[in-house]
């Protein structure tokens, strides 16, 4: 059957509408889902479909997400809606102390098979509460798994995974891409946690990005391609786990890498990719391994500043190009 | 909370309040701010229209792509927040929320720099970093809004320790909504401002919902103010849409912090006209709702009325009010329009003091 | 809460509690457990004897540095705990704390396993992975203790919903101190645990302390049972010295649960022999004081007395008991010490279920 | 005059007190100070000293955060101890989305001088909730200092400063090092935030290290000494500043790089220096840059497993031997 092209809106609540409709365990807990679909509309239609299964909430996010945790200790599959991924600071501890721990800790008694799912990122002005990018402290969580797709197609098969997975998913949709439209495949198929895509194969330089600076990458090679440089672009997908493999690939033919994401740079999942890089690469890297990231201040309200501090295409472009320019022989 | 049916016909019994009251549970009645002086009483008006027209001239020119990001109103909600910030001290401190502006105007703020936050300006009272939900005025007394529901609650905790450390006869205030009433911040600061006797006042702005929420389907108990019994800390419930009453209540609870005795919780029951934000779709409520409340319950309606029949003050001196305000709210709006926008490299100062 | 002060002369005056009783805030005094037969009395007995011996040769292993890391002993506790745990079915769910031995025994746990688990064996209940603050037994409904205070609110909530969700008759029990009743995940879990009316017991024991702190000045209102009534459920203060008070009082939370009613906040009254953790100085509280309650208060004496005057048991029963126990802890203690420690790598495995 | 040897538990106190003396608007504010000076006795004689100012508070992690918040933007300069750093998940939202961003999303009209001290790390055998090294989640998070300091003197020195900072500092004091003793003047002094310290010249490798990890950094390199590797160790002190001015004259000499932490590997503080080193330092880096931080799990109990996870000189040594071997000429 022939793709259609659907917003990431759509693809998560077709995903999640496929999933409640096999497995009547799984259902959504979380603030404002049932009046407007969720306040991104991203569950629209599915409170008319599983009327008792979209769980609205009062504002108490421990309860919430400490409700996933419970629930699936106890054989449901729950979603948890955190609202704001910036929210997840409401309830660190049970992120990070109980549903990332509770597995190991107990000696493999129990299994969690829940998905907390959290809209991060900037692009709507949201200013410094409501639009950071946090993967990287859950990527050095042991226990949990994350996922940060780009495209409708990614989203909706690896939110089909995350929800039939067994343990913990942190799943960050960026939010500046509900509306964000692509072709998705009309049947129902899922794509395994860890396995990134090569979304632009190229040459010169190896772009390893995720989330929302997918699309800002693909169009920098673009762009690149116009100076001649061939630019390939991989989108990790997942970061826990993580496809090295997919980059090492990459990057033993270029010779040459460069990580891109919305997070501030210090401490961000790049410095991880960059470590590794440079420790597995080492002998085939021809130049040093770039970073771009935000800027290492909250985010600002005002459009200027923000754009200022959230990577742009541009930013993409000139960096490509000092390093590319600085690949020696 | 028992189930409340709003609908229009039931408009008229809201005046009264009696289906909030659930006796036994909540602290005795408090009286009304009848003390009051007539110049007093033409502040407080004037305040709330300040607020009134801001809100108003606020939403027409985020309709009109003016203001980025999103904005939350509190039309409807005057009384509630002028009564409140009326028993101040210029040195007290409040501590607003998300649905922030009238807090903020309410302690003294001014309409230009506000604006021009709203709109992104580096003369804006935060330079253009903070936006609708992060306007402070330090001056003031004035510790922030928050865009976390219930984030201002241990902040409040930290300022009223101060000032007991400090040994001022300082007031804390700190406003909270229905839906923040359910975030454990608030029982951690309720219990730790009652067992450290801080003087702190918690005003809820109970406006029935929160979000798309209905506040009879999320807060469980007899009412927000019965939470109170919990701290053993005083407990008042009051109607938001009467601005004396609003006072009175709240009055009585700054004095009671301001004399050494500890924390009291004031719930004020009320109502947003707008959208949760501007653009909300509102499926969860209907016109009607809304239209009762305008009509039987609004806030400056009501002052105003009451102001005239007492002879305080003329349809003319109201009027005089109104266009005053206006011609201050244009002023500042025009200001916030002109000033100039920041630099981009602007956002990497002001992080750090020393750095 | 009034300040209660507790020296040996008082003690007396503790056994029937009177200093903790605030009429008007309480629920009505639930009626003690009267009705259950001889065998369940005695196992009653058991269960508290087994706590008590497993605990204090779990505070001799730890002297003489068998056990590592730290341990938090209940002594003193037992009835209590073993009153609210009687009142359970088999598949119903608890959620226990940093110091859980007893709950965890108390729901059916094996002492073998236990040990094991204390001394970092690979047979533990946790393969060593947990200690003495993390155990769990899944089959047994235990889903564990928790090291952080009051983290265990919020995961009875998930499990509440579930069981609502499952539709099926269950009901979960989350075991609490006086110290956790002032974290904000106490309100939040309490206030959807209403809301949604969950079928979930809240036990908080009461044990004057938390760690160095006493409960009389750090939690704010007439008392924690007081606390129900911001919710709107219902609140029972009980003696939790005496097991068939617990036993009655958790009984009608229980089936209040299990009828669909909702949740219930039980608060006992108890105290704690040892310090915090096994090592405390204890600086905090006099010698006189924990010897006024061993003496007036003790919960195994009590139940042992009662059982005589009644005549359920004889006092050759009772030894048997205490024989039958500490053979079986022995028997545990052994099994404990001859296991294997894990292999370091097992560190590695253990964490996903799909990687 | 003579240094004295004191334990660090004895450098924290003297600290606060010297600072409590000069500036009343000094204070601690935490559960279970006062009965015995700290959980750990970290704050020995200071309730008796300055009865009014250290102040024990109900288990109310979001209030006692915030409770430092809210007296550092009144007047005061609180000192927050967070009991276990474990715990700094029940106040993420305190310490993330309100300490770190209010200076900055208020336009610079407030300064927050706060010290958030926290006991971190393993070694007591504490298991998965009581264990945990989280820096590099503080790291990542603009308007935060970090603070992890090892011996005494600079336990002393690092916390005299960070209370005297007008920004909000977290100090991690590594739970195992309050017993370790070193040589502390007896004079008032300050050690400035971002400066880190060589503890010991070499030339072969330079060992980045911080906190308890220095101290086995330390023995690492008196063994790979032995095999005639001269290691050189740098313990950093303060993550944020970041003083990668030593870092980049070491390894500008050494040519070769290893990162040791306690915090488990992905993600950790040392994928940044290490991203950092290979981009700044590229051409002149001989081996890859390695990295040892504990394996990525919540931590066991049982001893032997935490033993594992943990890095021990063993794993230093050996991982130093390789690097130095690989390293091309
Ligand atoms: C911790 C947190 N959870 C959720 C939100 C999203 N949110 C913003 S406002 C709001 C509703 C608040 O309701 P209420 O407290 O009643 O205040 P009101 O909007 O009615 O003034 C919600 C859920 C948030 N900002 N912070
Ligand atoms: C969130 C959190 N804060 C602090 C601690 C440290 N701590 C462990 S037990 C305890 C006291 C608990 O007191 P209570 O709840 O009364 O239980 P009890 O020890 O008396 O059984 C404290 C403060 C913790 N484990 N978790
Ligand atoms: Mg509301
Ligand atoms: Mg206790």
């Amino acid at each position: 059957m022939k793709s259609r092209y659907i917003s990431c809106s759509k693809a998560i609540s077709e995903a999640i509408a496929e999933e409640m409709e096999q497995d009547e365990t799984v259902f959504i807990l979380g603030e404002d889902l049932v009046a407007h679909g969720g306040i991104f509309g991203q569950f629209s239609g599915l409170p008319k479909l599983f009327p008792d299964r979209i769980i609205d909430t009062p504002i108490s996010e421990t309860a919430i997400v400490g409700g996933g945790i419970g629930a699936a200790l106890t054989g449901m599959r729950p979603i948890i809606d955190m609202h704001f991924a910036d929210f997840v600071t409401t309830a660190m501890d049970e992120i990070v102390n109980q549903m990332a721990k509770i597995r190991y800790m107990f000696g493999g008694q129990a299994k969690l098979p829940l998905v907390l799912w959290a809209p991060d990122g900037s692009g709507i002005r949201a200013a410094a509460q409501h639009s950071q990018c946090l993967e990287s402290w859950f990527v050095h969580t042991p226990g949990l798994k994350v996922v940060v797709p780009s495209e409708p197609a990614d989203v909706k098969g690896l939110l089909k995974s995350a929800i039939r997975d067994d343990d913990p998913v942190v799943f960050f949709q960026h939010k500046s891409l509900f509306a964000q439209r692509g072709p998705v495949s009309p049947e129902p198929y899922y794509i395994p946690l860890g396995v990134a895509d090569v979304k632009r194969p190229g040459a010169h330089i190896t772009l390893i990005t995720y989330s929302r600076m997918t699309y800002r990458c693909l169009e920098a090679a673009q762009e690149l391609a116009g100076q001649g440089i061939d630019a390939e672009v991989i989108d990790l997908r997942t970061l826990k786990p993580l496809d090295f493999n997919c980059i090492a690939q990459s990057v033993s033919k270029t010779r040459c890498a460069m990580i891109v994401h919305e997070a501030c740079l210090t401490g961000g999942f790049g410095a991880e990719i960059a470590a590794r890089i440079g420790e597995e690469l080492f002998d085939c890297l021809a130049a040093p391994v770039a970073r771009i990231g935000a800027k290492d201040v909250p985010m600002p309200f005002s459009p200027v500043m923000e754009d200022f501090v959230v990577p742009q295409v541009a930013d993409i472009v000139a960096c490509a190009e000092k390093t590319v320019k600085r690949k020696r022989l | 909370m028992p189930t409340k049916t709003l609908l229009a016909q039931q408009a008229a019994s809201l005046t009264d309040l009696s289906i909030y009251r659930h006796s036994g549970h909540m602290h005795a009645h408090t009286k009304p701010a009848l003390h009051i002086n007539a110049r007093q009483k033409r502040a407080i008006l004037k305040r709330m229209v300040l607020i009134r027209v801001f809100e108003e001239k606020a939403g027409d020119l985020f309709q009109q792509k003016l203001i980025p990001g999103f904005i939350h109103l509190s039309i409807g909600q005057e009384a509630s927040t002028v009564g409140s910030c009326s028993a101040l001290r210029p040195d007290d401190y409040i501590i607003s929320t998300h649905r922030g502006h009238a807090h903020i105007l309410a302690k003294g703020a001014d309409p230009k720099y506000m604006y021009a936050e709203l709109f992104g300006k580096a003369a804006g009272y935060c330079k253009g970093k903070g936006g609708s939900m992060h306007i402070a005025d330090f001056s003031l007394g004035i510790l922030g809004a928050n865009g976390v529901v219930g984030g201002g609650f241990p902040i409040m905790t930290g300022a009223g320790l101060s000032i007991k450390l400090r040994k001022t006869d300082q007031v804390g205030m700190v406003f909270f909504g229905d839906g923040a009433s359910n975030r454990g911040t608030f029982h951690e600061a309720a219990n730790m401002a009652a067992v450290f006797k801080l003087p702190i006042v918690f005003v809820c702005e109970n406006n029935y919902y929160a979000s798309t929420s209905r506040a009879d389907k999320m807060v469980s108990g007899p009412s927000i103010a019965a939470r109170a019994c919990a701290y053993g800390m005083p407990g008042h419930f009051v109607d938001g849409s009467n601005v004396l009453d609003v006072l009175g209540a709240v009055q009585e609870a700054v004095d009671h912090a301001r004399s050494g005795n500890g924390p009291s919780l004031i719930e004020t029951s009320t109502y947003r006209y707008r959208g949760h934000f501007e653009g909300d779709k509102q499926k969860y409520r209907t016109a009607e709702e809304i239209h009762a409340h305008k009509l039987h319950r609004d806030p400056i309606d009501r002052f105003e009325k009451l102001l005239l029949i007492e002879g305080t003050l003329t349809r003319e001196d109201i009027d005089a009010v109104w266009e005053g305000v206006n011609a201050r709210i244009d002023e500042a709006i025009r200001f916030g329009m002109e000033a100039p926008l920041p630099q981009p490299e602007d956002a990497l100062k002001d992080l750090f003091v020393n750095l």
